[in-house]
């Protein structure tokens, strides 16, 4: 395989470290020793012809010229090189309520050799509103039932604003727990891994104003290991997202009160909500009566009062720029750290956001920005907002979202390298960075001794387009294993 | 209303008694009978006293003459039971007004005089379990009772439970809460804590309390295991309803629940779904079959254990799957579901073995008597009687 | 002069005009030089022009003048003769325009490109807590229009939809975050006296709204006098902070005024008697059209602004012929007149043609010129700031070919915080 | 919304250095050696710091030692990489739209359709592909004649490489069609043909005799025998001349395939009228299955382009995915791939196409022939372009590095000799990496921009010119963006 190195690439091989970490290496049972012609640790460094021992799913050692342990299982993948598990910290995995399972019915085995290789795409769900024709959506063709646009397999998060698997019944859910509508059986997962995914946060729906909690959860290894924590970060929503995706919320106008008749309807709304919310937790909590409109239930003024001591993280979702400094301003006002996420517009306000000293989860990007395509939220997507982030100094973790056909998180990392990021920040970004944001940083994310075994060994270099992940562990067990395929 | 029909039952019931009195043998003589443990044995007498069961003895054992029925070639077998029945009653079950609603009682909802409990007798079914409309997260206690009655028979067999629960996306709402289940999930952890802490209904506490037990139905794989994570636990105190293709939960669901009803089966159904019954029972989860009636046929219990055991299914597990354990399920296990002495002498004739669909429904007693006797024709009789 | 030149055969790939070719390739020269007059030097200018109208309240003209700008505020406005530009300015020549202080519209939504998005959250009537500052893109094509109008200050206000449908923002019309734009935060709270709440709400008439106003103005004003005892040390409890009515507190404090959307003889008497009256708010008058002018003896006996626009014309069934609404309200009395254009209901930038029109129908230019711009001002509370060409004022003005209230004059340079924002040599919007 | 302005701002630039191209296109520079950069020829080994010479539009010399005369104009490209130009096989995408209502319609040429102000064509000079096979898309059963152009052009007469190519036809059903309608439709064609033709040949006859003032003699079978030699080709109407040509073997026919079974319907259609030696078989993804019968059929094909093709065991739930293009090369049959109509993605760049089958363990030669000479050889013009060899269009695309890393740009594309694309000069991408400035209004200029403002101070007043007519509103380019995908 031909594959030349850019410049930033030598540079890193050069200021290689001979051996990183040097920790005698343990014989045991259980050991594996990953060699391969350079070692990413996920600091930015790089080790070349370098040695991961993994000991009991523990690392052990890592570095060059290390020997190798008696008995040790070697996996040995010339020219190929080692990364730690990468992380998605705001992973859209399968809308559970809107997963299009083909129905078996009598003619369910026709059904599936016409239609299930589409309904494996999340397009199905972007129709949301389940119209009969949803299995047989056609790419670059209109629905033919409900007319939905060109469903594309891989749409930008945002467009798919009809769909929605978040609780309707009220602005303000964070009691609810997006672990509850996930399917660690769905082949999401079988995905994200075969992309060199370990850990992902899987993040709600920004339909609510203040969405649910996420969920941090392994994507391979016994189902029983799966869930690393069953409620992490609530989510909070700036921006149009929360009136206008799922069953909008609707106006009183001349029409019947129904259940979608209430606030917001507009971005200002949005920040009310918020504002409310927090406000009346606050009067909760000292025992003071609350009401009002838009006052939320008590079990979410539970969660959100342990969000007010910053028990529970939060996360809130922005992409405009307008609607990022309404969260800056809103975090001002309840003293609140939090993570940005998405930031499509962020390279609008870098200064504000270093200056808040917020994180920010950004992604997912495109070769051309999705707001060349129909979504309003979408238009002001640039380029270069990730070196942006990047070169003002801003903590960054990339994402891919809802997007894993193939090879999600490990193209938008090519993404970003073609975008002029260099290869160390684009390797913390999606390993270090993401682990130490969702606070995982003390088990996964590097690969150093102590922390637990998710490897991925890559056929060529990471992140480049003819290499893939040929070995996935986790917590030092095979995973995946393509190296005869 | 309800004691009103109950006693018009009573009344019809006497009044057909008196013309059946022949009809209620002493024992029966069964060439084949199917055994607690869901085999086929041979040659027995089941002795019957005062509509109970008294003792089972080896045929030649039991020398009395007078006064038996025997059928030497036919299959003697419990009355079956449909747990997922709405026989009687299937209008009046669904309540919209709220997601968590423990109050209401599916006996409420009965007509004991309905048509349809005929024809389930003449397809074998003795007892049938009617529960809420799985449209709430929690919808009500669930009632089972007996589709015949003789004099002196109350049908009811148990009226205030298993407690009815439902997680998938069937209780999905566009008017009221909850619209997913994300908010399924919440909901019905608020209100398990608050039944925890002794507030909420008095079913809730007693579910919470582990005294009154829980039937869950789930739709989605996802659904059975959000219901282990929120109901289950720790303690196997509910049994899941689910009929769709869960095969890797089994190892879970023998450790997290006391059974798992699925059913009904059809033919074309995807083989999948078809070989779920055989690989939860293999893996000691107890199966229980649901027939579905009225709005599946009555025969539909018998197709889905045929098809169970078609996909690999234990033939025995498949017979205690129709008799014994949706009995237990019902927690009605004291009373029917089986061929022991001290239970009803609630049976079923069939021609041959119950999963053979070719079998025939000869005749049916409850409370050892026999309140259906198929009308066929000399040649093609198995049964005799003296 | 170094122009790169370039083929004029091309691809249009947006359309089939390709006879717009050569023009472009000539507008290429133009771009290669861009902001030839915006280069700064240390942010200080100098716009030697032919006419300064200063708008102070002199109402002072300056012919043949010198504007020294630096640091974004004017510095000093003179006459050629009267003073020697200083070095380090960068002289900015136009000996034959007008220097005119940069325009206000008082009443307008150009929050963003999809502005209808996010201005009326009509699910209750009444909607204290919101604020438009959420909304605000600064990077809109709405916006930019109004650069090119000269229009450099606009109170952003919600919609009209409901009864009180939050608090406006004054912000400039450039800069590139909401923050850096905003003059004033919150600006004004929205009012919307009857018409439009009266058609969007089934079965809310007058009675209600103005009830259901009242109650919530008497509450946010308890409020607000409930700190104010306890501020004032006067040994009262700590009332309890509330988001719904903290906003109001700057309303009765006559930090900003009330902006009400009225426009008809018995909702501008409303207005007057509720607001301007008994709750003794700053008020100001928006819209002021159909026959809101008879209530002009009302007006300046309570000595409120009122601005008017966007539509300037009533036709008058009992007297059968048609008034100019400017007209009229100037002719009842009322000096305090301004104009608006509720854009982007009318176009921003069309802001001078609502003078212009109104002249048409008997009013006079130079107060229709004030009412563009220092009469807004002062309505807004924000005539410290901006309004007139005086030293110590922010550098907000336009340069304009001639009078704007005169349709042929064109703005050819907008300068906002003393930097040009727009310059129709590099890009001409209109 | 920034962009708006930015487009407005944008365009001229645009349209001055990406498609000046055009300007030139009359009178290329005669002579151009790009030197110093490593040639991949596709076509033979890779020549590293080598020279390619374009005389008049073709490549007169390629090699490590060229001598350049010395009125060629000299590019150095040493450190990059010379690749042939890459062509989209099969792209429906610069007309407005991608297929008549009308099923059968022979006697339509793409001619009529083609956009060259579409943005796809700009796109595609971006991407590095030189030469598009116009064709309507796969919703037809006899679609229109199709053409090879190239991305520049302001007519399509003067995008033209070839013309025509071929004829589209799908044994897939057309939309709202089913398969049974869909083949006696395709059948009924050409047994209609069959029929003209004789009754032409019989008027032609008695056309003849008329002449000569003579009453017919013979039967109606003698008299079509005798008619058919009379026949001239002017003689046939719109409705059958392409299909005739197409018979003949004088035109190509772009067959679509739908699913595997569509395979032999359609190798049998073209076997059984006539054109099988000429046929193409644009394949739908689940084809892969009767890769036997392709190799068998030894047609060049085209495959869908969406690579990855997934389907679920029913028994056991489980996902199996294939990776097309290495079924086709473990078969040894040779392919062309396609870039993927979504602009968003990465699979827009056949490089990129190219790139994912070498990670699936296709060899590198075979991805690279794969958009390339594969491509040119299906299209019948293998001869002329595909390649970097003496004597081929000078069609050339220069990478910053590998064409299968990604991290490579297209740095510049040659069509004809003539430098259609410089990545310097594109404001698009300078804009979409916030390296423009957005809006000279707003942002401070650059500094060597704003000493040239300061110095241009007393701008002479013939300036003035030109900015009264700025151009005026242009569409926003969102509306051609979702023209070009829909």
């Amino acid at each position: 395989m031909n594959n030349p190195h850019n410049s930033h690439r030598l540079a890193l091989r050069v200021a290689a470290i001979a051996t990183l970490f040097v920790v005698a290496p343990q014989t045991s049972a259980e050991t594996i020793v990953i060699k391969s012609a350079q070692v990413h640790t996920g600091t930015g460094a790089v080790v070349q012809d370098g040695m991961v021992v993994i000991t009991d799913g523990s690392i052990t050692a890592v570095g060059a010229n290390l020997s190798v342990p008696a008995g040790a299982t070697v996996i040995d993948v010339q020219g190929g090189s080692v990364t730690p598990g990468l992380i998605d910290a705001n992973a859209a995995i399968e809308a559970s309520d809107l997963m299009i399972t083909p129905k078996r019915t009598a003619s369910s085995v026709l059904h599936d050799v016409f239609c299930v290789k589409h309904s494996d795409k999340p397009i199905a769900g972007c129709c949301g509103s389940m119209c009969s024709r949803a299995l047989q959506h056609v790419d670059g063709e209109d629905c033919r039932e409900c007319g939905f646009p060109n469903t594309a397999p891989n749409l930008a998060v945002g467009v798919r604003r009809h769909g929605s698997l978040a609780e309707q019944s009220s602005e303000v859910i964070p009691h609810t727990r997006v672990i509850d509508s996930v399917n660690l059986r769905s082949p999401d997962f079988e995905r994200l891994l075969s992309g060199g995914v370990t850990t992902v946060f899987v993040s709600a729906d920004p339909a609510a104003v203040l969405t649910s909690q996420g969920a941090i959860v392994r994507t391979g290894g016994p189902m029983a290991d799966r869930i690393v924590r069953e409620a992490d970060a609530v989510k909070a929503v700036m921006g149009s997202d929360p009136f206008l995706r799922g069953p909008r919320n609707t106006r009183p106008f001349r029409q019947y009160v129904d259940f979608h008749a209430r606030r917001p309807t507009t971005r200002m709304g949005v920040t009310w909500v918020f504002r409310k919310a927090l406000y009346d937790t606050q009067r909760h909590g000292q025992g003071l009566p609350v009401g009002g409109a838009d006052t939320p239930s008590v079990p979410a003024m539970k969660t959100l009062s342990k969000m007010l001591t910053g028990e529970v993280p939060l996360r809130i979702q922005a992409r405009m720029q307008r609607d990022i400094l309404s969260a800056l301003r809103l975090a001002k006002e309840f003293d609140l750290r939090f993570v940005l996420e998405e930031g499509t517009e962020a390279h609008r306000c870098t200064d504000e956001l270093r200056a808040a000293d917020v994180p920010v989860i950004y992604g997912p990007m495109y070769i051309t920005p999705a707001g060349y395509r129909n979504s309003t939220e979408l238009d002001g997507a640039r380029l270069h907002t990730m070196r942006a982030l990047v070169d003002a100094g801003i903590e960054t973790a990339l994402t891919a979202n809802d997007l894993r056909d193939e090879d999600g998180l490990a193209r938008q990392a090519m993404y970003a390298l073609r975008h002029g990021v260099p290869l160390d920040a684009v390797m913390r970004s999606i390993t270090q960075t993401p682990a130490k944001l969702l606070r995982v940083d003390d088990r996964v994310g590097t690969l150093e001794p102590g922390k637990q075994a998710d490897v991925v060994v890559w056929s060529d270099g990471p992140f480049e387009a003819t290499s893939k992940p040929l070995v996935v562990l986790i917590n030092g067990r095979i995973v995946l294993d393509k190296r005869t395929g | 209303m309800i004691r009103l029909s109950r006693s018009l039952l009573i009344l019809l019931s006497v009044a057909s008694c008196a013309s059946a009195s022949a009809q209620k043998p002493d024992a029966i003589m069964a060439g084949r009978y199917v055994a607690p443990d869901g085999t086929i044995k041979t040659d027995t007498a089941i002795v019957l006293d005062r509509g109970k069961i008294h003792v089972t003895v080896a045929r030649d054992v039991y020398t009395k003459t007078d006064n038996i029925v025997a059928y030497p070639n036919a299959v003697v077998c419990p009355g079956l039971i449909d747990v997922r029945s709405r026989i009687g009653a299937h209008d009046n079950l669904t309540e919209t007004a709220h997601a968590i609603d423990p109050a209401a009682s599916a006996i409420d909802s009965l007509d004991l005089t309905h048509r349809d409990f005929r024809a389930a007798v003449e397809a074998g079914i003795t007892a049938v379990m009617l529960s809420p409309t799985e449209n709430n997260l929690v919808s009500g206690v669930a009632a089972t009772v007996k589709t015949a009655r003789v004099s002196g028979d109350d049908p009811v067999l148990r009226g205030d439970g298993p407690l009815m629960f439902a997680v998938g996306s069937t209780v999905f709402s566009e008017d009221r809460a909850p619209t997913s289940r994300i908010g399924s999930a919440a909901m019905l952890r608020e209100a398990l804590d608050e039944a925890k802490a002794g507030r909420g209904h008095e079913r809730m506490r007693l579910f919470s309390a582990g005294s009154l037990e829980g039937l869950v139905v789930c739709e989605d794989p996802m659904d059975v295991s959000a219901a282990l994570r929120t109901l289950a636990n720790g303690r196997p105190s509910i049994a899941i309803v689910h009929t769709s293709d869960a095969h890797d939960l089994a190892p879970e669901l023998a450790r997290g629940s006391r059974a798992v009803v699925v059913g009904p089966y059809a033919f074309g159904m995807s083989p999948r779904t078809l070989s779920t019954a055989g690989v939860y029972a293999a893996a000691g989860v107890p199966v229980v079959f649901a027939g579905g009636t009225p709005e599946a046929s009555v025969g539909s219990l018998r197709t889905t254990a045929a098809l169970a055991v078609r996909y690999g299914m234990d033939s025995a597990k498949a017979r205690r799957a129709m008799t014994v354990l949706p009995a237990t399920l019902a927690g009605v296990s004291e009373r029917v579901g089986a061929i022991h002495p001290g239970l009803d002498a609630d049976l079923v004739v069939f021609s041959d073995d119950p999963l053979r669909l070719d079998a025939r429904v000869l005749d049916v007693y409850i409370k050892g008597v026999r309140v259906y006797h198929a009308d066929v024709r000399a040649d093609q009789t198995t049964g005799e009687t003296p | 002069m170094n122009h790169t030149t370039y083929s004029t055969r091309h691809r249009n790939p947006w359309g089939s005009a390709l006879s717009r070719c050569a023009i472009v390739a000539g507008l290429l020269a133009l771009i290669a030089v861009p902001v030839a007059r915006a280069g700064e030097n240390a942010g200080r200018l100098a716009f030697r022009v032919g006419k300064v109208i200063t708008m102070d309240p002199g109402d002072t003209v300056i012919n043949n003048a010198v504007v020294l700008v630096s640091n974004g505020k004017i510095e000093r406005v003179a006459r050629q003769s009267e003073m020697t530009i200083p070095e380090g300015y960068r002289v900015i020549e136009a000996p034959d325009k007008w220097l005119v202080p940069g325009i206000i519209d008082a009443h307008n939504h150009t929050v963003a490109n999809f502005w209808w998005m996010d201005l009326n959250d009509m699910v209750y009537l009444t909607n204290p807590g919101l604020r438009t500052l959420e909304t605000i893109e600064p990077e809109n094509e709405l916006l930019k229009d109004a650069r090119a109008g000269g229009i450099t200050t606009v109170m952003m206000i919600p919609g009209s939809g409901t009864n009180m449908s939050g608090f406006g923002t004054i912000s400039k019309t450039a800069g590139k975050t909401v923050d850096e734009m905003v003059l004033r935060a919150p600006g004004s709270l929205k009012i919307a006296q009857a018409g439009n709440p009266e058609w969007y709400w089934y079965g809310v008439g007058r009675s209600f709204m103005n009830y259901n106003t009242r109650q919530t103005m008497e509450k946010a004003k308890a409020y607000h006098e409930a700190w104010q005892a306890f501020e004032a040390g006067e040994g009262a409890e700590r009332p309890e902070f509330d988001p719904v009515f903290d906003d109001f507190r700057g309303l009765f404090q006559h930090k900003f005024p009330v902006t009400v959307h009225t426009q008809i003889y018995q909702v501008v008497m409303t207005t007057l008697d509720m607001l301007k009256k008994k709750l003794d708010v700053r008020t100001v008058l928006d819209h002021c059209t159909f026959d809101g002018y008879k209530t002009a003896p009302l007006t300046v006996e309570a000595d409120v602004y009122a601005i008017n626009g966007p539509r300037q014309y009533n036709f008058d069934r009992a007297e059968r012929k048609m008034n100019g609404n400017a007209a009229r309200w100037w002719q009842g009395g009322v000096k305090k007149l301004g104009l608006n254009t509720d854009a982007p209901v009318v176009p921003q930038e069309e802001l001078p043609y609502q003078a212009a029109m109104a002249c048409w129908y008997g009013w006079q230019p130079y107060p229709a010129l004030r009412g563009l711009t220092r009469i807004p001002a002062e309505a807004l509370l924000i005539d410290d700031r901006v309004g007139s060409v005086e030293a110590g004022k922010d550098a907000d003005f336009g340069i304009w070919t001639g009078d704007p209230i005169d349709p042929r004059s064109a703005c050819e340079m907008t300068v906002i915080n003393g930097k040009v924002v727009y310059d129709a040599d590099v890009r001409r919007r209109f | 919304m920034e962009k708006g302005v930015n487009m407005r701002s944008m365009w001229p630039l645009l349209t001055g250095s990406l498609l000046c191209a055009a300007s030139v296109f009359g009178a290329p520079p005669a002579k151009v050696a790009l030197e110093g950069g490593r040639i991949i020829p596709v076509v033979g080994d890779d020549i590293s710091k080598g020279t390619v010479l374009i005389e008049h539009g073709k490549i007169t010399a390629v090699g490590k030692h060229v001598e350049v005369p010395y009125d060629a104009m000299v590019v150095d490209v040493s450190g990059k990489v010379i690749f042939p130009g890459m062509i989209d096989t099969h792209s429906a995408r610069g007309m407005d739209i991608r297929n008549e209502n009308l099923p059968v319609t022979p006697f339509l040429d793409v001619y009529d359709a083609l956009d060259p102000s579409r943005l796809y064509f700009e796109d595609a000079l971006r991407d590095g592909i030189t030469s598009i096979h116009a064709i309507v898309a796969n919703n037809c059963v006899i679609g229109s004649l199709s053409r090879v152009i190239h991305p520049i052009g302001l007519t399509p007469d003067e995008m033209t490489l070839q013309a025509p190519v071929a004829l589209k036809l799908s044994v897939a059903p057309k939309r709202r069609s089913d398969r049974m309608v869909q083949m006696a439709t395709l059948r009924e064609t050409f047994l209609e043909l069959a029929d003209y033709l004789e009754n032409l040949a019989e008027t032609k006859y008695e056309e003849s005799l008329e002449k000569e003032d003579k009453k017919i003699d013979v039967g109606p079978e003698e008299a079509r025998k005798r008619g058919k030699p009379l026949i001239k080709f002017e003689d046939y109407d719109d409705a059958h001349r392409n299909l005739i040509k197409l018979t003949r073997g004088e035109l190509g026919a772009f067959i679509y395939c739908g699913i595997a079974g569509d395979v032999g319907r359609a190798v049998k259609l073209a076997k059984d009228n006539g054109f099988f030696g000429r046929s193409t078989l644009v394949l739908g993804d689940a084809c892969f299955k009767a890769v036997s019968e392709i190799k068998e059929a030894g047609r060049p094909v085209v495959l869908d382009p969406d690579l990855l093709y997934r389907e679920r065991d029913p028994i056991t739930g489980d996902i199996k995915e294939t990776f097309i293009p290495k079924v086709f090369a473990d078969a040894g049959v040779a392919f062309s791939l396609l870039p993927y109509p979504n602009n968003s993605l990465a699979e827009r760049y056949l490089n990129y196409q190219a790139a994912r089958c070498v990670r699936n363990g296709v060899d590198r030669k075979t991805a690279l022939e794969s958009i390339t000479i594969n491509p040119a050889k299906a299209l019948g013009v293998g001869d002329r372009i595909g390649s970097i060899e003496v004597g081929k269009v000078a069609n050339l695309v220069v990478f910053s590095g590998d064409p299968l890393d990604f991290e490579s740009w297209v740095d510049m594309v040659y069509i004809n000799g003539i430098r259609a694309y410089e990545r310097k000069d594109d404001v698009r991408l300078k804009q979409l990496f916030g390296d423009e400035p957005a809006e000279v209004t707003e942002g401070e200029a650059p500094e060597d921009e704003k000493k040239k403002g300061a110095e241009a101070d007393d701008k002479p007043a013939d300036d003035a010119d030109g900015k009264g007519e700025a151009p005026a509103e242009t569409p926003s380019d969102k509306a051609n963006e979702t023209g070009t995908d829909g």
